[in-house]
């Protein structure tokens, strides 16, 4: 299991504005280690799925060139308080992490 | 009989998939473009079809990047039916930043931090009503004096 | 005549070598309002972005959802977990530990030391029989980061008490800012008071006043939140000076002249930078 | 023509010898200007003005000095101790000088 996804969401009228913080390492597989002089292997988040009331609102596909500790806002339309907000993610090791938010 | 048989559920389970996976989504992560190491092949991979210059996408990146490694980007537009927004730093080993598919529900505004290795070209697919359209910026990544 | 001269040398003397830390602190903020006559000198607690528009832009990006709130969480977490012996970092702080970090660092009169927070953090940790923590990152770094943000809107107040040794670490820390050191021979003030502002190569330097202010930091070249004597320790190498070790006496002194020059200035840590 | 070998034996034989007396040699001498780096590195550190370039020279002559090579690592030690020696003038400027960089 991943690091917990941390997720900012608020209303403003009947529109959700969504904003989450992911961290996460994102190795590009490119970065060389100071110490042993090996490159780090490949390590990223290659897939994000939000979903409000259970069903998809957007799905985003990542490579290697999302920032470490990603970063993601998005706005959708027909929240309403107490409904609910999750984001999971996937990456290529076959990690995951799942976080489920109320509006308030 | 029985290859029919595997045939007949194999076409079944196609016409299955595509009744509920909705228009707007991709089977999967297209990682073939991801991997490419040029735009030229993301474009062929993923846009198949025309792509036309568009004022009606906002692509909100800095001239001058603070640092290569987080560079804020923000995309939103005017146009209807969006079905997907893509970024692409056109200098990277790997052009494809990510590729957001979005729900009829969803407002097409969305913004992600990415890692710039050197000055390019970075540059935004938006697809809509089954068209692409596109925007591009050039931002500056410099090397640090002290905080490079 | 005699009795005169000396006392004209004594007046030059004092006014001039031994300024007190207070007349020190004017002085700098007037320096900085004659540099930038349009500045609000609080701006300077938000470091380079005071100066600089393109880089105040993405950085308030970042702000809107900045990675130290990683560190931030987690240390909220630590800080609220007992030790093995059943207290915790509560017990080792007034009003337990929340909204103080103005005060610090501040001089022990018992030791005659200086204690920084990250000083007093590992303290608390050995009294109470655990292991200290590595100082430049990490769980301290987090710890830290908490403490700092109960504390933010309060305003630095950094106190020498009364006692020469207290005066002693204060000069030595000022002495250590003005000085030229490394093969590039620059003092930290060189950057910070005279080329504040201006660019060094492609990076825009921050100014002196509000340096203390925002600690940690979540500084986008190292990919995580460090504390203030990692940054000493970087800016050393910078100018190819050997760096001294973190919580050292030179830097616990640095850092207690740095943080009485931003007396007055709001708190605002932790903070994120490029 | 008879009286060749012996000669070059002879001259190979001095060669050798000449050769290690200059290998000797070259060792206590590395290891002078090694113990003469170390001293004014010390003294340059005990003024609070360390260069971190000595360092790095002191180690590469070590390292240099440990492969055998003693010409490059006296080379190293000097250089080391050069920088060093810039370093305590510096401090000694400074001393004098700091104050002026104080706004009053």
């Amino acid at each position: 299991m991943g690091n917990p996804i941390k997720i900012k969401a608020k209303l403003k009228g009947d529109v959700a504005e969504v904003k989450a913080l992911m961290p996460h390492p994102m190795e590009s597989g490119a970065r060389v280690n100071a110490d042993t002089g090996e490159k780090v292997p490949k390590h990223y988040i290659q897939e994000v799925v939000c979903k409000h009331n259970g069903n998809v609102v957007n799905t985003a596909f990542w490579g290697t060139g999302v920032s470490k500790d990603p970063y993601m806002a998005f706005k959708f339309n027909g929240a309403k308080a107490g409904d609910t907000l999750e984001i999971s993610w996937k990456d290529n090791t076959g990690d995951s992490s799942v976080k489920e938010v109320t509006f308030k | 009989m029985r290859l029919q048989r595997r045939a007949l559920i194999r076409s079944l389970f196609t016409a299955a998939a595509v009744l509920a996976v909705p228009r707007w989504l991709f089977a999967a992560r297209p990682d073939a473009a991801f991997d490419a190491d040029n735009s030229e092949t993301v474009v062929k991979d993923l846009f198949d079809g025309s792509i036309a210059e568009s004022d009606q996408i906002t692509l909100k990146v800095p001239d001058i990047a603070e640092n290569g490694a987080v560079v804020p980007v923000t995309v939103n537009t005017t146009l209807a039916d969006v079905e997907s927004i893509s970024v692409m730093v056109e200098n990277n080993p790997t052009p494809l930043v990510a590729l957001f598919e979005l729900s009829p529900q969803s407002i097409p505004d969305i913004s992600i931090r990415m890692k710039m290795g050197e000055s390019s070209v970075v540059r935004t697919v938006v697809k809509a009503g089954g068209n692409f359209y596109s925007a591009s910026k050039e931002v500056k990544v410099t090397i640090g004096g002290c905080g490079g | 005549m005699k009795r005169f001269l000396i006392a004209c040398f004594l007046f030059v003397v004092m006014t001039n070598v031994y300024a007190t830390p207070e007349q020190d602190r004017l002085a700098l903020r007037e320096f900085f309002s004659q540099r930038f006559p349009d500045l609000d000198l609080n701006e300077m607690i938000n470091g380079l972005y005071a100066f600089d528009e393109g880089a105040r832009e993405q950085w308030l990006e970042m702000e809107d959802f900045p990675p130290y709130e990683i560190a931030m969480e987690e240390g909220e977490e630590i800080f609220n977990t007992p030790f093995a012996n059943g207290k915790g970092y509560a017990d080792c702080f007034e009003n337990g530990g929340i909204g103080i970090k103005q005060n610090y660092p501040r001089f022990d009169t018992d030791t005659g030391e200086v204690i920084t927070l990250e000083y007093a953090i590992n303290q608390c940790r050995t009294d109470n029989g655990e292991e200290p923590l590595p100082w430049l990152t990490g769980e301290l770094a987090a710890v830290s980061a908490y403490m700092a943000y109960t504390s933010r809107g309060n305003k630095m107040s950094v106190v020498i008490p009364d006692d020469p040794r207290a005066l002693q670490a204060y000069e030595s820390g000022k002495e250590y800012y003005y000085t030229r050191r490394g093969q590039l021979e620059f003092a930290c003030g060189n950057c910070h008071m005279q080329s504040a502002g201006i660019l060094l190569r492609a990076d825009r330097l921050s100014g002196m006043l509000g340096q203390a202010t925002h600690w940690p930091v979540y500084r986008s070249k190292w990919g995580e939140t460090g504390t203030l004597h990692k940054r000493f320790m970087e800016c050393n190498v910078q100018v190819r000076a050997k760096p001294y070790e973190a919580q050292s006496q030179v830097y616990r002194e640095l850092e207690f002249f740095l943080s009485y020059m931003s007396n007055g200035m709001e708190m605002n840590g932790p903070a994120s930078r490029r | 023509m008879k009286h060749k070998l012996p000669v070059l034996v002879a001259a190979l034989l001095a060669g050798l010898m000449l050769n290690t007396s200059v290998v000797a040699a070259d060792a206590a001498e590395y290891e002078a200007a090694l113990a003469k780096a170390r001293e004014t590195l010390s003294d340059a550190e005990s003024k609070v003005q360390l260069w971190s370039t000595s360092e790095i020279l002191l180690q590469d002559a070590e390292e240099a000095a440990a492969a055998g090579d003693f010409e490059l690592a006296i080379t190293l030690a000097t250089e080391a101790r050069l920088h060093a020696e810039l370093a305590v003038a510096t401090a000694e400027r400074e001393k004098k000088t700091w104050q002026k960089n104080v706004p009053r």
